[in-house]
């Protein structure tokens, strides 16, 4: 469960966030919206405590990421799977050890890290990829990486901030199905967009942000 | 275990990812190194010779001609106690005599207004290196005037101080300039290291935010840095070894005498330059990592 | 005028684009779409001279890019005005002096540089970014500032590769009216994007891509 | 010339935001400056101390007792003729008895043999420094002795050979020594600045997809290399200037002597290293951006 009450984040005393209220329930799939600057992907850092909040409290899985001690951080992160913005692949690396990097940091061993990041990369349709440097894809091969990163390890809480910004409709359909499933098997999902044909008509949660306020909350 | 091995494999990548950035940072090193270790190699053939040269330095005791056997016996026994004495040798009136004469050479003729030899015997004495310091051998002088049979002692009291002071002045010299080079060459390599880590401050922060723990994100940078100042030690032993051989062969033509003293260090130390280049970098890859914050 | 005239690009053996021919007319306004990977960019890449063909040939103003020399490169260039997917803004720098850039590039003068990059800067709503750095921006403010640096020296091309990935529609749709306006100026305007929505219904020239072949080409 | 400034002033911004990294650049410079001027200081010293030294030497022309007044006027004359001789001085029997005196000190009662005074009078000659060398004194020592009345004719052989080779073993050592030290540092000065410009290959693709012409891109970088090499220049000289003065100053309580010899470069000298450094910098800054192609 993930908890913000009345959270305010400031950047050179401006609000990125004020006053943000929220709870989202364990095993929910919760969509955030709202133009660009709003502070969607703000409200994701303060999740996974790459930001800390200014004012209020952020609760993930019963901890205060405001207090959390520094050593403490790595354990909350590695329940968490993130989909960057910009993606933050390792340029050094190939895709395939891009997204065993994050079975690594968990100590799992060699083999069954093979399996499963072969088992991500075949269900995304990135296998000819796999020994690629990340320079060397496009900008949706990219993002598709990314994303293999952030389920690869099946997280308990999955943050996706613009997923599908470089990606045709064909793969992002295939990526929200995805996401679907993972959610199905109970896994919190939280999706930060500008693309409202991801939510629109799905019956799920949206929460419209602008200006850093919680402007709005919808089930479409 | 299945993790180090992949974090060693993981140094082992990077460092070969970005070969040429990473070899400029080992020959940057191993140059560093080599110049440390040719200072220390300079300062320890100088010093070798110095060691040789004060070997040869000593007191002369001047015997009266009419010394007797007991005063001679007093004297003597007296040596034998003095443990700062290495080694004591008997000159007589006649050995003198020669000497002076090979000394003078073709102005041998000085001797000629002589009747009987002029010349006493005397006893020469070579002393410990630690013992050569002006003080101590002027006290050690006068006590041995006081004996009966002494005429006179003598000793290079000038040339005693200028090897004192020089011996001294070569010691501040080398601790200063060494210890100068010294943290040089710690901040050339730290410095380097820094740089070089610099560029990666980015997939630092990825790691971090991915969950990795301090020593995941550490070990590496700490292997890459261990592996660049391994190769730099090497590098710089290799070198320092052909530097060496080509300079003594090279000054042999123009002073033969150096092939004897000119000496390299014992096989024993070379160890010291691989793992003190690793060791250093190790410490600088530390510092140049920094804290890591979450 | 851009003509590329039987055209392949390969990397590692692979065609990123093969026997593409296609005329672009001096002052269109053409949309490239087609799934990831399908070579869009590299398209994009042949006409700024990032890439050279591996066969055949694209001319742009009738330069035969294959055959540039590496000291015409940079005048090709400041021709033509481009928005990256991945933005490629230079960190150390504000977004003014990021925008500034491309009118340094020209030797104008710095008050006529000001004027322009105030203007351009206003026109998209992005003032009170000026003296950010990139990094302190949020991902759709970046692509702002990408998209202003593209259009500032006013170019006779405007290559714009996915300019509305990060955007929420109402900014997407401030965007393409802007760039709309530019092209009625005379500004040949090439758009490669997933993004249906920005050319479905309004009548412009769409190249579907695929696999690197041109797969269908419609006047929607 | 607006463009120039604005280069001026990115190169001016470029420095400084990253200015943690260019200042560890600049201290690694400035360390090696530090490191080479250091030596060529310790050299110029070395040097000066030998030339007083050698300046002390000469040769000693013994002449007969017997010598008449036209013989001494024939090598007199000849010592004008030989430019090689600086100065001549003209010790009498009774000068020479007072010195030996002197010399032998407390041993003085082995004069006492003597009927009359058994030393003969002589010219010492002092010679220009470039001539001392072992073959040509030697040459000269001879044709002095065919002269008329000329009993001998001496000069500190051994002294002279050993100087000598100390004196080529020294330029040996500083000419080999002092060159891997400048090639090492201008690797350092290069390998720095490399690694440095490294990080910024996206920054110059980034400038280069824009349109931007070689020198424009190049031009921010030469300066920004220029401004590291000057402050590292700077600093340089002032840290040298600064252990100069204390080292001299910890030296002279043990030396009191090295007030008088020691020398620091002269005034005209201090740009060298400031503008030495910028250049270095500047080559290294070229080489390390490379070749830029479209
Ligand atoms: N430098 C490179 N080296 C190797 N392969 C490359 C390189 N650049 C592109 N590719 C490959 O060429 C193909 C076409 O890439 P391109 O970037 O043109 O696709 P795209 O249509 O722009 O896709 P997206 O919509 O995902 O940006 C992809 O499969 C990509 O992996
Ligand atoms: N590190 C930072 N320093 C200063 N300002 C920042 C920083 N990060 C974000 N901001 C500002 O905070 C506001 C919210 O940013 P945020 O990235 O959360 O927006 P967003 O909703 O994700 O937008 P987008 O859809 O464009 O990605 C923006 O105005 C942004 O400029
Ligand atoms: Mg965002
Ligand atoms: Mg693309």
């Amino acid at each position: 469960m993930i908890q913000f009450s009345d959270v305010s984040k400031f950047y050179d005393n401006e609000a990125a966030l004020s006053d943000i209220t929220l709870t989202i329930e364990k095993g929910e799939h919760i969509y955030i919206t709202g133009p660009s600057g709003a502070g969607k992907t703000t409200l994701l850092k303060l999740i996974y405590a790459a930001e800390r909040p200014d004012k209020g409290t952020v609760s993930v899985a019963g901890q205060d990421t405001g207090k959390l001690k520094q050593g403490a951080v790595p354990f909350l992160r590695r329940t968490i799977g993130v989909v960057f913005q910009d993606f933050r692949l390792l340029p050094n690396v190939t895709v395939f050890d891009n997204i065993a990097l994050a079975l690594r940091i968990h100590g799992i061993d060699s083999k069954e890290i093979k399996e499963n990041v072969n088992d991500v990369l075949a269900s995304i349709g990135m296998k000819h990829k796999a020994h690629e440097f990340p320079r060397h894809l496009s900008g949706g091969e990219q993002q598709m990486a990314a994303i293999a990163r952030a389920i690869v390890s099946k997280p308990n809480v999955l943050l996706a901030d613009e997923p599908t910004g470089n990606l045709d409709p064909g793969t992002a359909d295939t990526i929200i199905k995805l996401f679907r499933e993972i959610n199905l098997r109970g896994t919190t999902l939280i999706i930060a967009t500008h693309h409202d044909a991801l939510f629109k008509n799905t019956g799920h949660r949206v929460i419209y942000l602008k200006e850093g306020k919680i402007e709005k909350e919808t089930k479409d | 275990m299945n993790t180090l091995t992949y974090l060693f494999q993981t140094a082992v990548k990077n460092f070969w990812s970005e070969k040429r950035i990473n070899l400029l940072t080992v020959l940057t090193i191993a140059v560093g190194l080599l110049i440390i270790s040719a200072f220390a190699l300079i300062t320890l053939n100088i010093d070798l010779t110095l060691k040789n040269w004060s070997g040869g330095f000593g007191l002369v005791v001047y015997l009266k001609d009419n010394i007797s056997a007991e005063e001679e016996g007093l004297i003597k026994n007296h040596f034998k106690k003095d443990t700062d004495i290495t080694s004591v040798n008997y000159i007589t009136k006649e050995q003198a005599l020669k000497e002076l004469r090979q000394t003078l050479g073709s102005a041998t003729h000085l001797l000629e207004g002589f009747e009987s030899n002029p010349l006493p015997a005397s006893f020469e004495l070579k002393l410990k290196r630690e013992s050569l310091t002006p003080a101590g051998i002027k006290e050690k002088a006068e006590r041995l005037k006081q004996f009966q049979g002494v005429e006179d002692v003598q000793y290079g009291e000038k040339w005693l101080a200028s090897m004192d002071s020089l011996s001294k002045g070569l010691k501040v010299l080398t601790v200063s300039l060494g210890s100068i080079i010294l943290i040089a060459l710690a901040f050339v390599t730290y410095s380097t290291i820094k740089i070089l880590f610099y560029r990666r401050a980015d997939e630092i922060d990825t790691m971090k935010l991915l969950g990795a723990s301090r020593s995941f994100i550490r070990l590496p940078f700490l292997m890459e840095g261990l592996f660049i100042g391994l190769s730099s030690g090497i590098i710089a032993l290799s070198a320092l070894f052909g530097i060496y051989a080509v300079t003594t062969a090279k000054t042999a033509e123009l002073i033969p005498s150096i092939k004897s003293f000119a000496v390299f260090f014992p096989p024993a130390a070379y160890p010291v330059l691989p793992l003190g280049g690793a060791l250093m970098s190790l410490i600088g890859s530390l510092f140049a990592i920094g804290r890591i914050k979450y």
